[in-house]
């Protein structure tokens, strides 16, 4: 079992035919994940690795019974492409590209919740089920198929949890990249119950840094989570980030720094590692 | 990204936001003409990016000519968290019956836009926040929502305005928020909305922030002069060499140079090395996809940088490949030459590749690998870091 | 019993402190309609009638139990003025004025249907329950309770109908008009649903005329009715009017003429009047 | 309200929708000179506010200078449904390889704006929708939606266009949608949207609406000297003066001069002299409110109208007064004088008060009253009706 994508996945990529597209799908179908084809207006008909190419997403969803879409496009058109494969019945994206503005966000997420779709990112490095599917840019040296889940909103600390839990024996059902941009198609709490609903996924690894509110977002979850979650936070030591104005503040009050962070979500009950080699050393002391 | 004053309050203008008459200097000079010209007592502020202008005494109401000409020479020579002060505002003095706080900024929690409103304006209004929340209204709306005049009443009474000031009041929160959506801004702020002796609504002071990202569609931006810039703080001249070479760093006060791949491990390692016992010298952050050329430049800063004791470099290699980073190392290796030790380690993307690069170019010249300890993914992370914090406290 | 007013509805009035508003007021009032207050923003705290005014419609409904209300406002102020009153919780709304800005209206009806609301208008006369409430501009000279409902686009055509029923004898239900402006805030459809279900109402007159799609799309309405329904359509003998480009053909059809209109309403069971004094010869014929 | 070509062109090119590179002219002698300019083969087109033109002859193809010389003189002497040919497009001439059609308009049945594209363009379309609607394709959405490029791109495909001429087809269909919204639109048309020989997609002709009621926020449009007008149509001297008299007004062929009150009973008391025999010299309308002196005008027009034998009137007072008809009427008796018979009925608001002003006038001066038979609501409309065409027959 896994979360979000398997090998069953019907995978779509938005913009197959750019460089970062291409490039990435060849790397995505090396390690078997289900592509069936991709998308890019006006080039319909052409094929890319072997998969045919179509103008749009329905065509896609239509023909190849596409479920789930990696975005590999510029910032500046994302916003279309996410609400195109939300309308035309993906239930899954992966929004790969950074600097997405964040007003598109927010009608993306609009979007998403309407029609009860998952998004991740912008900016994220992907989503992986080891030895199952890889979508994004993840690479695929440190993951084995195994036990625990993990969710960070950074692709480095991503590699560098599952390369821990992967040398450590425990392995990975899912790994998450939530995504760097300020504002997230999912947040921390979303795919925790994902997890929680997942009876392979035996503990969580969550990942936060300093600044934004989605960590805090978390602790109402973590608090009823049978699963047990482990969570590290960086910027324990990093200078304090600036508040925006007197709204930003008002807003969003003391959250975002990691001390708040950390407050909240070991009173919810998350068990709190320092560095990567803590994380084996919980699992174990858990029975995970 | 922020705007100056005078910019945001241009802005107003446009969505009929009533604003000071004020006007715009750039010099001494231009600011005793003006001055002289619109007539005494005048507001004189200083356009800095950042806030506690006030405090910092950049601020000054102006009664009497020989003040005027104490102060004008004195606010030029000002520096506000680093910010010289370049520019000023001429307003006039208002007679200020009451004070209020509106702003617009985004709940990314829930994925709103949220006006907030308070009846008491001024610097005082977080801590009112904090301690009277009731005294603080918000309005949520999604993005794609208008704010209706309906809206803007229920905001104007909860602020105690009423009859010809209510109505007042209507096209000035429509308007801020027609504002904010029109230019994917962040945050605008007015503080205070002020109420005149006379009974006039004047936005006394303009704030606004838009987003970088979205700067591509709004040209008439640019064309008003307001270019990418900084948010605010002073930058240290190595940091300014760095946005030069467009790469977000920042001097800290220890003695490791950290060469991080990704900025998420670059937050994480400066913890690590704390944990250790050890101090990072920067933050740096490489980018998705870094050219070797970037990387050579980022190493540079590094080397050249004479708090920095030792070099710690990580790469996790996804969009940006091992090998890019073999050879940005190797240019700087041989364009620039290692003058610290450094100690590293890199593994997924093409690690093998950029294992290759690294192998040939040391049986080709050893002597370029000498102060470089290289590993992969066979050592953890933190083993990296405890041996970096080893080697700072070798050095000293 | 009537439809959508009675003596119980508790009306208030947007723009109540303007000329039209103020002095329609004291007319409504006089017919004995049970107007509890009114809106101008800016002027809350006055009184016009004697009934207290109000900046906002949220007011209304909390101070007064406002549940109704009658739009006497400029045009350009009408699309906030209806979404303000749908979205405080008011459950019928009356838009006097004409020359509404069409697309202004589609976004009203689209806030009405998400909120459940009847709206009228605009450019309507308004709507009568003889002996209870009468909204709008109605001369009331015309009127008697009774048992016949009237739905019509024409001001004027209300007050003949209703004159007619009077003087011979039936008397109305309640009177509405749908209003004059291109795109209405309900259709005929609707208002016969609503006489549909009034058991006091034994039989509903409904007049329309040339131009416009809103007559047509009562067919299927009037086909499942069992209250009889009787149908006049003006400009049988009017020169046809201009089709709006190619689009409007495509959109609209055959539909607008009379011809069109009586042919399909007559199939659909209604019986038609040609001139007022068919009416109560029809209603005798019925045995209503 | 509808615009002239040239007009909505300019609009459609400011959408960034490709146009023709054509030139407004004014006078032969101009359209001589920049046809020459631009060079042949031209295309000119006469630019009326109706449709047809191509069939009247309005618009010509020029190959040669002797063609040139014939035709301009004859494009400006044209009249096409009572609009005389003041301006022409100078075109040029498309190569033609497909022709599509492409509109938006409002569903008032279904309260939705609609995109209609057809890949048979031309002027058969409508034939082609009663024939073979499943060669149109509709996109209904609200009106606070926007049309996003997955839409465009589903219209284009359904119009069969492929690789870059689907490309090129999605900002057409964005920016015509968009457009719409924008200037609140009753129609955009674009036909034939025509995809040249060498692949470019371009809107060969441009034909808009907008709502006249929503001008008031469309100053810019007012800038461009698109104001308020007719929609279409030739209009008799008689419909002019109504027209400047602010007054709804048609001319109609009998003879029964039509004086309602409110366009409801307008149309329908044309429809009751019909049933009883009669033909009405006219259709009008009060608008709502009228005061005396409008009222007065519009008597004067029916009594100076040659063809009227007999003038029919009808008041239900609603939001017009009876007390004001009256009035009216007075001074219409009073400054102008009535020489044909009138029969009229006048009840509802403030009618009694109405009464009296007739009954004091009439015992004042009874002359004024001579020819007039006034009812109130004892008397039903039909009877008065049956009246006025019994009337018209007995003066022929």
């Amino acid at each position: 079992m896994a979360i979000l994508v398997d090998k069953n996945s019907r995978v779509l990529v938005q913009g197959i035919t750019g460089g970062a597209g291409s490039f990435h799908t060849k790397r995505m179908l090396a390690y078997g994940t289900n592509i069936v084809c991709g998308t890019s207006p006006g080039k319909g008909g052409q094929t890319v690795e072997g998969k045919p190419v179509y103008d749009s997403v329905e065509e896609c969803v239509k023909e190849q019974g596409a479920d789930t879409s990696v975005i590999f496009l510029p910032a500046r058109f994302v916003k279309e492409a996410a609400i195109e494969a939300i309308r035309a019945g993906i239930k899954f994206v992966v929004v790969v590209p950074e600097h997405i503005p964040i007003h598109d966000m927010l009608l993306v997420r609009k979007e998403a919740m309407k029609y009860d779709v998952t998004v991740i990112g912008g900016n994220t490095a992907g989503i992986i089920t080891p030895g199952e599917a890889n979508l994004g840019i993840i690479p695929d040296i440190a993951f084995k198929p195994g036990r625990v889940g993990t969710v960070s909103r950074s692709g480095s600390l991503t590699y560098y949890v599952a390369d821990t839990l992967t040398s450590s024996g425990y392995g990975e059902t899912t790994c998450v990249g939530l995504g760097g941009d300020p504002v997230l198609g999912s947040t921390f709490d979303e795919i925790l119950l994902k997890f929680e609903d997942d009876d392979a996924t035996k503990a969580v690894v969550m990942v936060g840094e300093i600044g934004g509110v989605y960590e805090e977002r978390a602790k109402d979850t973590i608090a009823r989570m049978k699963t047990p979650v482990i969570v590290m936070i960086g910027g324990v030591f990093a200078p304090p980030g600036k508040r925006m104005g007197h709204a930003g503040a008002i807003v969003e009050g003391s959250m975002g720094t990691a001390e708040s962070k950390l407050k909240v979500l070991e009173e919810a009950g998350a068990h709190r590692a320092r560095t990567f080699l803590d994380m084996p050393r919980i699992l174990e002391k858990l029975g995970v | 990204m922020r705007l100056y004053e005078y910019e945001a309050r241009e802005l107003f203008g446009r969505f009929k936001i009533p604003i000071p008459e004020g006007q715009v200097v750039n010099s001494p000079e231009e600011a005793a003409k003006v001055a002289r010209e619109l007539g005494l007592p005048r507001v004189l502020k200083s356009q800095v990016l950042t806030g506690g202008r006030g405090k910092a005494g950049g601020i000054k109401i102006v009664e009497t000519e020989p003040e005027l000409a104490e102060v004008i020479p004195k606010l030029f020579d000002l520096e506000i968290k680093g910010f010289p002060v370049e520019k000023l505002l001429i307003d006039p003095k208002l007679d200020i019956a009451r004070e209020f706080y509106l702003g617009v900024t985004i709940d990314r929690l829930n994925y709103k836009l949220v006006v907030i409103a308070c009846a008491e304006g001024g610097v005082e209004i977080e801590e009112t926040a904090r301690t009277n929340p009731e005294k603080i209204m918000k309005v949520s709306l999604d993005v794609d929502e208008p704010l209706y005049s309906f809206d803007a009443i229920r905001i104007g009474k909860f602020l105690r305005l009423a009859g010809d000031q209510l109505k007042q009041f209507i096209p000035i929160a429509t308007g801020l928020y027609n504002l904010f959506r029109k230019y994917d801004a962040k945050l605008v702020e007015i503080n205070p909305l002020v109420l005149t002796a006379d009974g006039k609504l004047i936005a006394a002071d303009a704030r606004m922030s838009v987003d970088d990202d979205a700067m591509f569609r709004h040209r008439d931006l640019t064309e008003m002069g307001i270019v990418q810039r900084h948010e605010e703080g002073e930058m240290t001249p190595r940091e300014r060499q760095a946005t030069e070479w467009g790469i977000p760093y920042l001097d800290l006060d220890g003695d490791i140079g950290m060469f991080p791949g990704g900025a998420g491990f670059g937050i994480m390692g400066n913890d690590f090395i704390h944990y250790y016992g050890g101090k990072p010298a920067n933050f740096m952050d490489s980018g998705g996809g870094p050219s070797p050329e970037r990387l050579a430049k980022m190493l540079v800063l590094l080397d050249e940088n004479p708090n920095v004791k030792v070099i710690f470099g990580a790469r996790f290699g996804g969009i940006s490949r091992c090998d890019d980073f073999a050879k940005g190392v190797l240019i700087f290796l041989k364009e620039h030459g290692l003058s610290k030790p450094m100690v590293m380690r890199f593994t997924g993307n093409m690690w093998e590749e950029g294992l290759r690069i690294f192998k040939e170019a040391e049986q080709e010249n050893p002597q370029l690998f000498a102060r470089i300890e290289y590993h992969g993914i066979e050592t953890p992370i933190e083993e990296i870091s405890q041996r970096a914090v080893a080697l700072a406290k070798k050095v000293k």
